[in-house]
């Protein structure tokens, strides 16, 4: 795993799909990261905002690193109205990272916005010899502009979409249900929190240790400090996992999932 | 301990030579470890760790934190691994840099609070340590002990019966008159005061009508805090001879300044750190820097400078 | 008093019925004239006019005004008129209007705050008394009453046998426990309480080394205080069944929201109307709005909404 | 005098001399303001500002009104920047104005970015007929660009620079004391604090009634509602008076000087 630094990039690219803007950060040549890791980078503030926003690596290639970033609110809709040239403060690459074995057949699974990490980590296994399964569920056809076409022409994926107008028609986990789940080693995903905790009970007992998902969660310092990002560990002392340090991808089986379901999420 | 980075910055309290006046506070720099990769520790003024109680803490559920205009609600919950584990693992590894270290100490009730603080002074290898009365996020000891003068120099008597290092007691701003308190405080024995703590308050997601936190209700930190720990600083200044770290949404070397002139003897830099880990380190410089173009010949002569007339 | 903007709008606290319930609080909206160019005054939902005493009073010198972080500081330090010339001049002009108007009463002693009260009562032109124990500006009267249950309460009860209207007291959250406050001065008669007052605070110029307020000290207000007058209204409406007019830092229509579902039956905008004079009523409109979008046939289904568990 | 109204107004026009910029708004055709009156100017905010801030007048004309902005903080900063056509959100006009009689022989001293709201009255009072006599201080030949050069081109206008590089040597206050001040019957001054102290300590007695000064201090609200912003008055109870409302134009006799002298301004 990379240690992260706290560094200033400029944004030498800048590409919308739809909701989503990718932005992508000029960085030392020897910048590295994995995919599953994220950038913590620092939003300007108009209205008392103080905190950084962490967005997932999408990809990281000689002296670039780019997210994909879609505007929730404020602190989002500033770095997708950046410019190319501007600086941007960033920390990072931050968390656990997604790991694999070259032996796995794996399926990775991703809803709206969580496509970032998992076309990431899509790549760095094809470029092992591997052949992943991507499968990726948006709202509607429109919402990522010629994301889906382009995708669909690079790698090998599968599209849901909830109004049926490109691929399957449904979630990505009823596409991916509706493809012999059980032919899959190891499974990633990344998405809505709604769709991590249905993946996990379709993938109840042992199926539960191939998971690896992504998480979320509001974050301060991004480095595992104040212990604000928790999510609850499966222990049964009832401890909690950070999502900065401890994750963000966790294998199904490290987390509480009666407790998971109960949290407000907001 | 503490080899000054420049002479101008560095200071003395309680017979602790810091290099800068600096300090990073409780809960918002873990207990170093994190953000050893990010900076040299010893490029602070002072570490003061993360609460530690006597058992292991899971803390409050999720969510734990939300953003609001200029600062941060938190209701972590002093989550820790417990003081056997922390003296262990954390405090040991601490001791290799050279910096001095403030244990924040809290506890569930006065029993607690005396046997942690008892351990950490036990171990040696502690420089202070700082009660921590005031924590809005716990049920019991935390606001308690900070609500009644009484209560706080009871507490603060006990605990200072047990240990043989300097005791910082921790105050809040959610008090009547914290002058009074703070001269209860001295009263019973403490050497130093750490001012201020978070502010309880409360946030509410008004699509689900719900609390932001699980907790309901968290701790203020940030620059929204600032001008409540300037005051604190300042009335207390007035009223107590031991020394004052101030804190309090410090996000600038001017913020560390202005709670320095009211009175604190050294500043720790709080939610700043998570914004950028090196903000101490900076802030001190930053100083330096204001305290050369003033001509003061050292940052102490900053402490109190408002009640002395200001810059003449 | 107050035709309904909108029936889902309308509001009724202490028996006075409000067209909404955005109030503009006190001194955060002079005595309604200087506005009365900008909007119409029948377009709020009341009026809290600026704190009147006895005698006329100056206030403290300048500077009075401070802006930080999310907030602003300021020392005006009760400049009024008097209540003779306040009667005559302001409360006779605000009858003209049809909103209802709240009185903000301060004072030097116990018998100033009665004097007061008891000629705001007998002038028949007020709708009702917001007594201020809590202003962090004067050195007397003010916080000595909001720092003592005791105090608060006794003055409380004194007030109330002068008047017959309906009797405000306004509190401050910087107290131990606003709670016990709250319920002494319920105790002691009071009709209604309104929360929170700005919070004293400091701020340095780090340049001179001087207070930044010629008064030194001073109140903080705006968004900064926003998540603590949330909390202070939470915990106050599970101690009191008596009215609750909820303040501190409201900015938007959801800064309302989250005071009226902490337990506030109204709201008052205070600090924002320097910012946009119309801002009471262009909140009272966007909660409208609020409200129907979820279905609520009154706004006054949002207060206390969080503790009934929220929108189901 | 005009009444306010709040009002967001397009940037029409913008110009910079030296460190002021001039921005001119687009406003109603019947918009009307008098000279000394201010517009109140919310200014966006990156580090949590709330409050308005206040710009004199520098000018109206048929669908227009222009102020003259000096770089002094993040605010003014923050406005100095803006482009034309942003929508900028103003009150205004606000406060008691100048107010002259054409029988009057006007002296106008100005102090450094002070000149806004005497270029104003000097162009009212020649419109009026008037021979006014606009003396203007700045401290270096180059502080605002080309301006000097374009007043002295248009108007009746004596300069004075501290380097004297430009008009005579030394202050506004000094050039205007050497040029029989005793011949003016009505001053108008505007400048830093100390100025204008000091042209109360040369117009004493009497002759402080000739005096019409517009003042400075912090604002909240700008229209009398606050008390924030207040001045001593020269009663002897020790009243104030806003400079928003009451002023921000003084009679000389007006204020307790003395009072004035002593307040420490930051
Ligand atoms: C590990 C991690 C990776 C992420 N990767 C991406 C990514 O690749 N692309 C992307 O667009 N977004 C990503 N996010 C989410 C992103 O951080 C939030 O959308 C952003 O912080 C919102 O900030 P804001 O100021 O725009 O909105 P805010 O006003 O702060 O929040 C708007 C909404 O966003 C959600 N939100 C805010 N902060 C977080 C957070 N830390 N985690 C989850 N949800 C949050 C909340 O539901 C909130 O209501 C990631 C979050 C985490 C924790
Ligand atoms: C009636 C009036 C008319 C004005 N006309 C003009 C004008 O035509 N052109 C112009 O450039 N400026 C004018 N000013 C001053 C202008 O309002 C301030 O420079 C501005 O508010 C600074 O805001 P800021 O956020 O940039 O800086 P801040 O960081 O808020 O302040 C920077 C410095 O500016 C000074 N300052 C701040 N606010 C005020 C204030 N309200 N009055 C006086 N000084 C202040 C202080 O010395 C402070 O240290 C006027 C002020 C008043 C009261
Ligand atoms: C996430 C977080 C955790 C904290 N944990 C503790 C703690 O364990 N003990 C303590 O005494 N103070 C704790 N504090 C309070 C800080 O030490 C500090 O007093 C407060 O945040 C004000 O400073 P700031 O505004 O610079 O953050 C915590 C603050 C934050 C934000
Ligand atoms: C300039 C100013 C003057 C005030 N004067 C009074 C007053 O006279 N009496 C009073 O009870 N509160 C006074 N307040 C407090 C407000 O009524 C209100 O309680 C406080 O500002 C919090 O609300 P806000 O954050 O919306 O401004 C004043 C506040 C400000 C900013
Ligand atoms: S964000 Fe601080 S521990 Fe994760
Ligand atoms: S700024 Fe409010 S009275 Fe002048």
């Amino acid at each position: 795993m990379n240690l992260g630094s706290k560094f200033s990039a400029p944004i030498i690219e800048k590409s919308v799909y739809g909701c989503l803007t990718r932005v992508v950060f000029g960085v030392d040549q020897a910048y590295l990261a994995e995919p599953g890791q994220f950038l913590h980078v620092l939003c300007g503030s108009e209205d008392g905002r103080i905190l950084r926003r962490p967005y997932s690596l999408f990809d990281t290639a000689s002296g670039t690193a780019s997210i994909l970033v879609k505007e929730a609110g404020p602190g989002s809709a500033w770095l997708a109205r950046r410019e190319v040239g501007e600086e941007i403060d960033c920390m990072g690459p931050l968390g656990r990272p997604f790991s694999f074995s070259i032996f796995d057949r794996p399926a990775l699974i991703a809803g709206g916005a969580g496509i970032a990490p998992l076309i990431f980590l899509y790549k760095n296994m094809c470029s092992e010899g591997m052949e992943p399964s991507l499968f990726w569920g948006i709202e509607r056809s429109g919402d990522y502009g010629d994301m889906p076409e382009s995708i669909l022409a690079e790698f090998q994926v599968r599209i849901a979409s909830e109004d049926g107008r490109v691929g399957f028609k449904g979630t990505a986990l009823e596409l991916f249900t509706s493809q012999q789940p059980e032919d899959f080693s190891a499974i990633y995903a990344c998405g809505p929190r709604g769709m991590l905790i249905e993946l996990t009970e379709i993938m109840i007992g042992d199926r539960r240790a191939r998971l690896q998902l992504s998480f979320e969660e509001r974050m301060a310092c991004g480095v595992g400090a104040c212990k604000g990002c928790v999510v609850p560990a499966s222990d049964p002392a009832g401890s909690y996992l950070t999502v900065c340090k401890d994750g963000p991808v966790f294998e199904g089986k490290e987390l509480d999932w009666a407790r998971l379901k109960s949290r407000v999420w907001q | 301990m503490g080899t000054p980075q420049e002479p101008r910055l560095a200071v003395e309290i309680s017979g602790i030579n810091l290099r800068n006046p600096l300090l990073v506070s409780s809960g918002t720099f873990g207990n170093g470890r994190e953000y050893s990769e990010w900076l040299d520790l010893g490029m602070v003024g002072g570490i003061i760790t993360k609460a530690v109680t006597l058992l292991p803490c899971n803390g409050n559920p999720p969510p734990r934190l939300w953003e609001v205009p200029c600062g941060l609600l938190n209701s972590i919950g002093l989550e820790n691994k417990g003081v056997e584990a922390f003296l262990a693992e954390d405090l040991a590894w601490l001791n290799r840099f050279d910096v001095p270290v403030w244990v924040n100490v809290a506890g569930f009730s006065d029993e607690e609070y005396v046997a942690v603080a008892g351990m950490i002074s036990d171990s040696g290898m502690a420089d202070a340590i700082e009660l921590n009365i005031s924590c809005p996020n716990v049920k019991q000891g935390g606001l308690h002990y900070s609500s009644s003068p009484r209560e706080a120099a009871r507490l603060t008597a006990m605990v200072q019966k047990a240990v043989n290092l300097p005791l910082y007691v921790k105050l809040s701003a959610r008090t009547a008159d914290i002058k009074e308190m703070a001269v209860e405080v001295q009263k019973a024995g403490a050497d130093g005061l750490s001012l201020i703590n978070t502010f309880p308050a409360m946030a509410i997601d008004v699509e689900t009508g719900r609390a932001r936190l699980a907790n309901v209700s968290g701790g203020l930190s940030g620059p929204a805090l600032h001008p409540i720990a300037v005051l604190a600083v300042w009335e207390v200044a007035q009223v107590v001879d031991i020394p004052i770290i101030g804190m309090g949404g410090v996000w600038s070397w001017k913020d560390a300044a202005e709670l320095m002139m009211a009175g604190a003897d050294a500043v720790a830099v709080g939610t700043l750190n998570f914004v950028d880990p090196e903000a101490a380190f900076r802030i001190a410089e930053d100083l330096g820097s204001f305290a050369a173009r003033k001509g003061f010949e050292s940052v102490s002569e900053l402490v109190g400078l408002t009640r002395r007339g200001g810059i003449v």
